[in-house]
C-alpha cells in the first residue's frame, strides 16, 4: 500500500472497472472554445477599453471646454457598466462559464450576492449616520486628529517616513505646514538670515501657492475645471479661484464663506446645530465646541470654520 | 492513508514519453470515480477559490466605496494625480495576455504543445510588462514624489485633509492585486516549466493549465474594475 | 445499508486491511506516516487533539478570569489594594492587575474563537466523518487538507508565541484604534493578528474541501435528501467560511498594514473610520457565529435520531434551515454595532436580525418533536443532546432582547451578552462537541467509555455551567460591563456564584477527561455499530479500515430510516422494527 | 484635610457640598430597591419613560421566551420519561413531518418577531432623540477618564471614594430634567451607559455621537443623611484599555436649588494651587499620583525641577514649558520605565489650567523653595484620597 499523493489510477483503455458502462470516457463534456471566438472576445473587450478611457476624457474634455459640469454619478454608472460588461465577457468565455455546468455561473453568482450585501449595508450606516441627528455624522477634523500617530513602532524602521507628532493635526495639514516653515526658512537663508522673519513667511506663503498652482497646471488635468476647485479645500480657505492666467492666487476667501462655498464640507460640518440639539439658531450652545478641536489652535482648521458663527 | 493508491498497470507504451508526468501516462486519484470527475472536482474547488479572492478584493473595494461617497473631494483630487495613459496601458495588457492564457488552455485541449508554451510565455512576459510599468511608471515617481500612503504622506501639495486615505486604498488596491498577479505568473511558469519538460498537458490531462488560467482571468477580472474606479472615476 | 458487492471490481475491495489505526512502520515510522499523511480520519484525529488542548489552553484562561472576579478589587480605608489576584507581589497600583486580566481574557477570547471554536467540529469531527457518512474514499482534496492542517498548527504556533511573549490585550475582536496603538512598542498584537490571519486560511481551505466532497463523492444512490443532516449542516458551514473568511482576512490584512505602516483606514487619527473596521469584523465574525454552532446543530440532529431510534421530524426544515441560517448570516452582522451605527442601519439591522429566530425556532421544534413516540436511551450522548436543546434554547431565546433594539442599547457590552453567546456557543456548539466526541468515540478509537462516568461529566457540566452564566444575565441587566477587571460592590454576589460555577464545569471536563484517558488504555473493545446508527460511518469496522469501507458503498435507504431498517451489525433482538402493518410515512 | 476654600455653608446640603468632599466609604452601594422579578433584573425599576419602556419591553421578552421555554422543555422532559427505552421493545411508527404542524409553529413565531422589533425601534427613537431645549451637557472621553462639561463651562471637581475606587468624579444634574449629551472620545472608542437610563451610545474619536435622557423626580425614598439626592452610575462599556473598569462615574440628581449651588461651588477657587489640585483630580489622578507611588504615570511629588531622563532624548530639568510639553504632547519625550500611554491634551485642556497644574506641581516639589510652613504649601499634598482616609 504505497502512499503515493500523486494521480495515478490508470483508466485501462479496454476495460475501466471504475466506469463499466463506459459513461465517464473521453471528455466529450469539455468545450472547446474555438480560436476566433476568442479573438473576437478579445477584440471587443479592447473596443470597450477604449471607449470607457475616451468618455472619461470626453467629460474632462466637456468641462474644459464648455464649462458644462456633468454629474458624477454619471461617470461612475457608465464606467461600473462597461467594466460589468467587460468582465461579463472575460466570464463567460474566457473563463468558460457559459459552456461550464450552471454549478460553477451559480457560485460565483451567490459570491457576488454576498459582495452587494457587504458594500450595500456597510454604506447605508456610514452614509446615513447624520439621518436623524446630523450631529453624529459630524467629523471633528476633516483628516483626523493626529492621536496615535506618535507610537512608535520600535521593530519597524521609519528611516524613510519618521512618523511625526503632528500635535493633533490632520497628517495633509502637518505636511503643508511643514513645507511652509521649509520654504520660509529657504527665503530666510537667501537673504542671509538664520531665522525667517514675517516677511519670509510671506514669500514662502506665497512661492508655496505658485507651486501649488503650477502643479496643478503642469499636470494638465484642470486649470478651467471649477467645480474641482470648489471642492479644493485648501484652495478655498486661503485663495480664491486661479486668475486668468490660471497660476497666480489673487485674493483670499474669508473663512466665513467656506462653509457656504463648498457643498460638500459646509453638508457635513455645519450639521451640527439642527436637529438633535436645538433648532438651528442656538449657536451659543455649541460654542465651546471647537474647544475640544485637538486642532483649534491653528487658523486653518476646518472644523472651527465651520462651527465658527459667521458674527463670531 | 486512504485514497490515492499507486495502481499501476502497464502503460500502452505506443509512442508515449516514459515520465509519468507525461499527459497520456496520468491517471486519476483513487477516490474519485473517473478522470472527468476528478477534473469537474478541481474546477469547482478552484471556482470556491475564486470566490475567496473576490471576497478578499470586495474589502479594498468596500473601503473605496465608502470613503469616496463620504469624501468624494479628496477621491477626486487623487485620482487626478493618476495617469490614465498607464493605466489604460495596464489593462491592454492584462487584457492581452488574459487571451493568450485562453488560447493556452485551448492549445492544451487540442494537443498543441508547441502553442501552449508560446502561449505562457506571452503571458509570463505580460505579467513582467504589468509589474514593470506599474513600479517604474506608477509607484516610484509617486513614491518620490510624496504621494504614500498614511503617515508616510510626505506631499504638502494636497488638495484634501484626507488625501493620505485615497494614497492607502490606491496602494493596498494596487499592491495586492500586484501580489495576485506575481502569484499568477508563479502558477503559469510551473505550469509552463512542467509543459515544457514532460509535455504533462494534452486533451485529457489539462487540470492544472484550466486552473491557472482561471485565476489568471481573475486578476484580470479585477483590475478591469480597478481601473475605471482609480484612474477614470473622479 | 448493504453495500453492493462489485465482483467484477477487485482492485477496488479492501478485505485484508487493517485500521487506520494500526501502525506500520515503528515508532519513527509512525510519527512520520501521521505527518504527512492525508488520510482524512488521522487528520480529523490530530484535529481533534489539538483542538481540544487548545480548549484548554482558552479553559484556564477561562477559569483565571473567573478567580480574578471573585471578589471586586477595593481600595480600603488604609489605602490597601485587596481583592486583587493578578498584581505581582509589590505592585502599587491597580494598573498591573488590569493589565494581566485585560490579558487573560483576551486569550481565553481569542484562543476560543480562532483556534478552538471555529475549527472544533468540521475539522476534527467533520473531516473524520464526512467522507465516512457519504460513502467516499475521502475528502476531495487530500493533500489539501493535510495542508489546511499545517496551517492550522502554524497560525497557532504564531498565537500560542505572541501569548508567550506576553500576551496581548486588545480583546478577540481587536477594535480599532485601541488595537493599532496598544503595546506599540511589541510584535505581539502583530504576532495575534496574524495567527487570526493564518488560521482563516485553513478556515477556508477546510471549507472548500468539503463542499466539494459533498457535491462530488457522495456514494451512488445518496441525493441530496439521502445525505444525514450533520452533512447537511457542515455543507452550510462550509459555504459560509468560504464566503465570509476572505473579508476578515482582507480586515486582518488592513489592521496589520495599520500598525505598521499606519496607512489610516481604520485610523481616526488619520481621517480612517473605526466603524468601518466594525463593519469589516462583523460581516465575517457573524456569519462565523454560525460557523461555530450549525456543526452542533448538526451533531444534534444526529444524536436525538440515533438514540431515541426514530426519524428525524422534518427532515427537510431541518436541512434548508441550515442553508437558510447561512443565508441570513450575512446580513445580520450590524446588530453587534447598534451603539456605533446610525439609526437607519440599526433599524434595518435589528429587523433583519429577528429572521434568524425563524429558522432556528424551527430547528429547535423539529427537535423535540423528534422525541415524541421515540425509543429514548438516556445515555451521554443522549444527556449532551437534551442539555443542548435546554441551553441552546436559552440561548436562543435571549437573543431577543439583544435583537430589539430599544433593549439592546442598555444590554449591549454586558454580561448579558457574555451569558447569552456563552449560553450559544458553549451551551451549544461546546456541549454538542462533547456529545459527538461522546456519540463516535466508539467508532474512531474503537474503543467504549464508561458510560455511568460519562453521564455524571454531563450532569457536572449542566449544573456548573448554568450557575455560571445564568447569573451573568442578571449581572448583565443590573448594569455590569463587560471585560472589566474589577467592578462595583453591588455586583459581588453574583459574581462569586458564577466563579463558583466556574470550578463545577471544571470538574465536569475532568472526569470527561480521565474517562477518555482510560476508554484509551483498558476501554472494553466497541462493536462496529454500538449505537445502532444508519448513517454509513457505521457501516464500516470500529476503527474504520484505511480505506474506510471494504466494498464500494451503494446507498439504499436513508439515514434515518429506523422503521423500516435493521442497523447494519446490529441483530434485530437489540434492534427490533415496529410492526409493518402500517407503511411509514416518509419525506 | 484642607478646609475647601469654598466653605459650605450651613444652608447646603453635605451630599452636594463643593470640594473636596470626598469622605472615604469603603463598601457602600447603591440601592436594591427594585420590586419583584423586575427588581431582581435592574435592581431599580426605570424611572424615566425611555427607561420604563426598555423594562416593559424586556419583560415582554422574558414572558414570551418563558411560555415557550417551559413549553418545549416540559414536552422534552416529559417524553423523555414516558418514552424511554425499554429493551426488546420498538418505537412505534410516527410521522416524518407534518406540514401544517411546521408552518404554524414557522409562521407565528415570526410574526411575534415583527411585534418585538417595533416596540424595540419604537424605545430606540425615544432615547436617541433628545427633547428640545434639554440641558446640554459635552463629554469627552479619554483613557481613563469622563470629562463632563457643563453649559457654562464647568467641570465637576467633586470626588469620592465609593464601592471600591478612588477618585469618582460626581456630576450633579439637576431633577426632572431633560438632558442631552454629546459626546467625543480623544483617544480610543469607548461608550457612556448610564445603567439607570438603560442606555449606552459609543464615543468616538473625531467624531460626534449623542443621546438624551430625563434625569428622575426624586421622592422622600431619596433622602439621606446629607441631604436628598440619588446617584447613579455611569460606565466605560466599550473596552478601552488597562483601567477599563476603573472608568466610571456618578451622576447625582439633586434637587434644582442644590444644582445651582453645586455648580457655583465647582467654579475657580483664586488660588492656582488649589485650581491645579482640581484639575489633577479631575483629569490626572487616575495615572497619576501625588504621593510618590508609581502608577501608569510617574508620581507628581516632587517631579518639579528634578532632572527626568527619558526613553529617546537627552535629560532634562522639568520646568514650566517641559510640563506644558509634556501635557499637550506626551509622546515626544517618554520618562524611562514608562510606556507612551497617556493621550495628548492638545484642544483638550485650556491654558489657564496648565498654569493652575503647574503651580499645584511647584506646591508638591521639593525642588521648589515652599512659601511658608502652613497652609497651601504643606497640607495640599496630603490632600489625597488616601491622606483623607487616614484621617477619617
Amino acid at each position: 500500500m504505497e502512499h503515493s499523493i500523486d494521480d495515478v489510477h490508470i483508466p485501462n483503455p479496454e476495460f475501466d472497472p471504475t466506469d463499466p458502462h463506459g459513461l465517464g470516457h473521453g471528455h466529450h463534456g469539455h468545450h472547446i472554445i474555438t480560436a476566433r471566438t476568442l479573438m473576437t472576445v478579445l477584440l471587443i473587450l479592447l473596443f470597450f477599453t477604449v471607449l470607457t478611457v475616451a468618455l472619461s476624457r470626453a467629460e474632462v474634455w466637456i468641462q474644459n471646454t464648455f464649462d458644462v459640469v456633468l454629474p458624477q454619478w454619471l461617470n461612475i454608472i457608465i464606467a461600473m457598466s462597461i467594466a460589468t460588461v467587460k468582465a461579463v465577457l472575460v466570464g463567460a468565455y474566457f473563463m468558460g462559464l457559459r459552456f461550464d455546468k450552471a454549478l460553477n455561473s451559480i457560485i460565483m453568482l451567490i459570491c457576488i450576492a454576498a459582495v452587494i450585501c457587504f458594500l450595500f449595508f456597510t454604506s447605508i450606516d456610514l452614509g446615513n449616520r447624520g439621518a436623524v441627528s446630523p450631529l453624529r455624522a459630524t467629523v471633528l477634523s476633516p483628516g483626523g486628529t493626529g492621536y496615535g500617530l506618535d507610537r512608535t513602532y520600535d521593530g519597524i524602521s521609519t528611516a524613510a517616513s519618521p512618523r511625526p507628532s503632528t500635535s493633533g493635526l490632520p497628517i495633509a495639514e502637518f505636511r503643508r505646514k511643514e513645507r511652509l516653515a521649509e520654504l520660509a526658512m529657504e527665503e530666510a537663508h537667501e537673504h542671509g538670515r538664520t531665522e525667517p522673519t514675517e516677511a519670509d513667511v510671506a514669500a514662502g506663503e506665497a512661492e508655496f501657492w505658485r507651486i501649488y498652482y503650477q502643479d496643478y497646471v503642469d499636470k494638465g488635468k484642470h486649470p478651467h475645471r471649477h467645480e474641482h476647485d470648489e471642492h479644493n479645500y485648501f484652495a478655498k480657505l486661503h485663495f480664491a479661484h486661479h486668475d486668468a492666467d490660471g497660476i497666480e492666487p489673487v485674493s483670499r476667501i474669508s473663512l466665513e464663506n467656506v462653509a457656504e462655498s463648498s457643498p460638500n464640507y459646509s453638508k457635513r460640518l455645519t450639521g451640527l446645530t439642527p436637529g438633535l440639539f436645538g433648532d438651528g439658531s442656538d449657536h451659543d450652545a455649541h460654542g465651546d465646541t471647537h474647544n475640544k478641536s485637538p486642532n483649534d489652535n491653528h487658523d486653518a482648521a476646518p472644523a472651527d470654520t465651520a462651527e465658527t458663527d459667521p458674527d463670531h | 492513508m486512504a485514497t490515492i493508491d499507486a495502481n499501476k498497470p502497464d502503460l500502452p507504451a505506443a509512442g508515449a514519453k516514459s515520465h509519468p508526468l507525461y499527459w497520456k501516462n496520468r491517471g486519476f486519484a483513487h477516490h474519485f470515480r473517473n478522470a472527468d470527475e476528478q477534473f469537474d472536482a478541481c474546477k469547482l474547488g478552484m471556482w470556491l477559490f475564486l470566490t475567496t479572492e473576490v471576497l478578499l478584493f470586495a474589502g479594498i473595494f468596500c473601503a473605496y466605496a465608502i470613503f469616496r461617497m463620504l469624501y468624494p473631494d479628496a477621491w477626486a483630487a487623487g485620482s487626478h494625480h493618476l495617469d490614465w495613459r498607464f493605466g489604460g496601458l495596464n489593462t491592454i495588457v492584462l487584457l492581452f495576455s488574459s487571451w493568450t492564457v485562453a488560447s493556452g488552455v485551448r492549445a492544451a485541449q487540442m494537443g498543441n504543445n508547441a502553442a501552449l508554451i508560446r502561449n505562457l510565455v506571452i503571458t509570463l512576459i505580460c505579467a513582467g510588462l504589468f509589474v514593470f510599468i506599474k513600479l517604474y511608471f506608477e509607484y516610484i515617481p509617486k513614491l518620490s514624489a510624496g504621494k504614500a500612503p498614511g503617515t508616510f504622506f510626505s506631499y504638502p501639495y494636497a488638495h484634501d485633509p484626507h488625501e493620505p486615505l485615497w494614497w492607502s486604498v490606491y496602494y493596498i488596491g494596487t499592491g495586492i492585486h500586484a501580489l495576485h498577479v506575481l502569484i499568477g505568473a508563479g502558477l503559469l511558469s510551473w505550469v509552463l516549466v512542467r509543459a515544457i519538460r514532460y509535455e504533462a498537458y494534452g486533451p485529457t490531462e489539462y487540470t492544472m493549465v484550466e486552473t491557472s488560467a482561471l485565476y489568471w482571468h481573475l486578476v484580470d477580472l479585477v483590475w478591469i474594475f480597478l481601473f475605471p474606479l482609480l484612474y477614470l472615476i473622479h | 445499508m448493504s453495500t453492493a458487492d462489485r465482483t467484477h471490481e477487485p482492485d477496488h475491495d479492501h478485505h485484508d486491511e487493517g485500521s487506520y489505526l494500526t501502525p506500520k512502520y515503528g515508532a519513527m515510522g509512525t510519527v512520520w506516516d501521521w505527518m504527512t499523511t492525508v488520510d482524512h480520519k488521522k487528520i480529523g484525529v490530530m484535529y481533534l487533539f489539538a483542538v481540544l488542548f487548545m480548549f484548554f489552553l482558552g479553559g484556564v484562561a477561562a477559569l483565571a478570569v473567573r478567580l480574578e472576579l471573585l471578589e471586586p478589587v477595593r481600595v480600603a480605608a488604609d489605602g490597601a489594594i485587596t481583592g486583587q489576584l493578578f498584581a505581582p507581589a509589590g505592585a502599587e497600583s491597580i494598573n498591573t492587575g488590569n493589565q494581566i486580566y485585560n490579558r487573560l481574557f483576551t486569550l481565553h477570547g481569542a484562543i476560543m474563537v480562532f483556534m478552538f471554536i471555529v475549527p472544533s467540529v468540521p475539522a476534527s469531527l467533520g473531516n473524520f466523518f464526512l467522507p465516512l457518512m457519504l460513502g467516499a474514499k475521502d475528502v476531495a482534496f487530500p493533500r489539501l487538507n493535510l495542508f489546511s492542517w499545517y496551517i492550522y498548527v502554524s497560525g497557532s504556533i504564531f498565537g500560542i508565541l505572541s501569548i508567550v511573549l506576553g500576551g496581548v490585550d486588545t480583546g478577540w475582536t481587536f477594535y480599532t484604534p485601541y488595537s493599532t496603538t496598544t503595546d506599540a512598542d511589541h510584535w505581539r498584537v502583530l504576532l495575534m493578528v496574524l495567527a487570526a490571519f493564518v488560521l482563516g486560511f485553513s478556515s477556508i481551505l477546510t471549507g472548500l474541501n468539503f463542499i466539494v466532497t459533498t457535491h462530488k463523492l457522495r456514494a451512488p444512490g445518496m441525493g441530496w435528501f439521502d445525505m444525514p443532516l450533520f452533512i447537511w449542516a457542515i455543507y452550510a458551514t462550509s459555504i459560509i467560511q468560504v464566503l465570509a473568511t476572505p473579508v476578515i482576512g482582507i480586515t486582518l490584512l488592513l489592521l496589520i498594514f495599520e500598525r505598521l505602516f499606519k496607512v489610516g483606514i481604520f485610523d481616526p487619527g488619520l481621517g480612517g473610520d473605526p466603524v468601518l473596521y466594525q463593519h469589516f469584523f462583523w460581516f465575517y465574525s457573524h456569519p462565523v457565529v454560525y460557523v461555530m454552532i450549525l456543526p452542533g446543530m448538526g451533531i444534534i440532529s444526529e444524536l436525538l435520531s440515533v438514540h431515541s431510534r426514530k426519524q428525524i421530524f422534518g427532515y427537510r426544515a431541518i436541512a434548508f434551515s441550515s442553508l437558510g441560517i447561512a443565508a441570513v448570516s450575512f446580513i445580520v452582522w450590524g446588530h453587534h454595532m447598534f451603539t456605533a451605527m446610525g439609526e437607519l442601519a440599526s433599524a434595518i439591522f435589528s429587523a433583519l436580525t429577528f429572521l434568524v429566530a425563524i429558522p432556528t425556532a424551527i430547528k429547535v421544534f423539529n427537535w423535540i418533536t423528534t422525541l415524541y413516540k421515540g425509543s429514548i436511551a438516556i445515555n451521554t450522548p443522549m444527556l449532551y443532546a437534551l442539555s443542548f436543546l435546554f441551553l441552546f434554547s436559552i440561548g436562543g431565546l435571549t437573543g431577543l432582547p439583544l435583537g430589539a433594539l430599544a433593549t439592546d442599547l442598555h444590554l449591549h457590552d454586558s454580561y448579558f451578552v457574555v451569558a447569552h453567546f456563552h449560553y450559544v456557543m458553549m451551551g451549544g456548539t461546546v456541549i454538542a462537541f462533547i456529545g459527538g466526541i461522546h456519540h463516535w468515540w466508539p467508532k474512531m478509537f474503537g474503543r467504549m467509555y464508561n458510560e455511568k462516568a460519562g453521564m455524571l461529566g454531563c450532569v457536572l457540566v449542566f449544573i456548573g455551567f448554568n450557575l455560571t452564566f445564568m447569573t451573568q444575565f442578571f449581572l448583565g441587566t443590573q448594569g455590569m460591563p463587560r471585560r472589566y477587571a474589577s467592578y462595583v460592590d453591588e455586583f459581588q454576589f453574583l459574581h462569586t456564584l458564577s466563579t463558583y460555577g466556574s470550578w463545577l464545569i471544571l470538574a465536569g471536563f475532568l472526569v470527561h477527561l480521565f474517562n477518555f484517558i482510560h476508554s484509551l488504555v483498558a476501554g472494553p473493545k466497541a462493536p462496529p455499530n454500538p449505537w445502532g446508527g444508519l448513517t454509513l460511518e457505521w457501516e464500516t469496522e470500529s476503527p474504520p479500515i484505511e480505506h474506510n469501507f471494504h466494498h464500494e458503498v451503494l446507498v439504499q435507504h436513508g439515514p434515518y430510516d429506523f422503521d423500516t431498517v435493521v442497523p447494519p451489525h446490529c441483530d434485530e433482538r437489540d434492534f427490533p422494527l415496529p410492526p409493518q402493518d402500517q407503511p411509514p410515512a416518509s419525506h | 484635610m484642607t478646609m475647601p476654600p469654598a466653605a459650605p455653608t450651613s444652608t447646603v446640603p453635605e451630599a452636594v457640598a463643593a470640594f473636596p468632599a470626598d469622605a472615604v466609604a469603603p463598601v457602600r452601594t447603591l440601592p436594591f430597591d427594585g420590586e419583584g422579578l423586575q427588581g431582581l433584573f435592574f435592581r431599580t425599576n426605570g424611572t424615566t419613560d425611555a427607561a420604563v419602556w426598555t423594562d416593559g419591553l424586556f419583560m415582554l421578552t422574558f414572558w414570551f421566551s418563558m411560555f415557550f421555554f417551559v413549553l418545549l422543555m416540559g414536552l422534552m422532559v416529559y417524553w423523555c420519561i414516558i418514552y424511554r427505552r425499554r429493551p426488546g421493545v420498538p418505537a412505534p411508527v410516527s410521522p416524518a413531518h407534518n406540514s401544517k404542524l411546521e408552518i404554524f409553529w414557522t409562521v407565528v413565531p415570526s410574526s411575534s418577531m415583527l411585534v418585538f422589533f417595533f416596540l424595540g425601534f419604537w424605545g430606540y427613537m425615544d432615547k436617541v432623540v433628545p427633547a428640545g431645549g434639554a440641558l446640554e451637557l459635552s463629554i469627552t472621553g479619554q483613557t481613563w477618564d469622563w470629562t463632563v462639561e457643563y453649559p457654562d463651562g464647568t467641570q465637576s471637581a467633586q470626588m469620592t471614594t465609593l464601592g471600591g475606587r478612588d477618585n469618582v468624579k460626581i456630576h450633579a444634574l439637576p431633577e426632572n430634567t431633560d438632558i442631552a449629551l454629546r459626546m467625543v472620545s480623544t483617544d480610543v472608542i469607548h461608550s457612556f451607559w448610564i445603567p439607570d437610563y438603560r442606555m449606552k451610545t459609543d464615543v468616538f474619536p473625531n467624531r460626534y455621537t449623542g443621546y438624551g435622557f430625563t434625569t428622575p423626580k426624586l421622592g422622600p425614598e431619596d433622602d439621606h443623611p446629607e441631604g436628598r439626592y440619588r446617584d447613579q452610575w455611569v460606565f466605560c462599556a466599550e473596552y478601552c484599555g488597562d483601567l477599563h473598569s476603573e472608568m466610571a462615574a456618578i451622576i447625582r440628581v439633586v434637587p434644582q436649588a442644590d444644582y445651582e449651588i453645586w455648580l457655583e461651588n465647582q467654579g475657580s477657587s483664586g488660588d492656582p494651587v488649589i485650581d491645579g489640585q482640581r484639575v489633577f483630580q479631575s483629569r490626572c489622578a487616575t495615572c497619576h499620583s501625588v504621593d510618590g507611588s508609581n502608577n501608569i504615570g510617574p508620581s507628581w511629588k516632587d517631579l518639579y525641577g528634578s532632572e527626568r531622563s527619558f526613553n529617546k532624548a537627552p535629560p532634562q530639568i522639568a520646568d514650566d514649558n517641559y510640563i506644558r510639553e509634556s501635557i499637550l504632547n506626551p509622546g515626544i519625550k517618554i520618562v524611562q520605565g514608562y510606556q507612551n500611554q497617556m493621550t495628548p491634551f492638545q484642544g483638550v485642556i485650556k491654558d489657564e489650567e496648565i498654569s493652575n497644574i503647574i503651580a499645584y506641581m511647584k506646591s508638591i516639589s521639593v525642588h521648589v523653595e515652599q512659601p511658608a510652613e502652613g497652609e497651601a504649601g504643606e497640607d495640599a499634598p496630603g490632600e489625597t484620597e488616601t491622606g483623607a482616609g487616614e484621617e477619617g
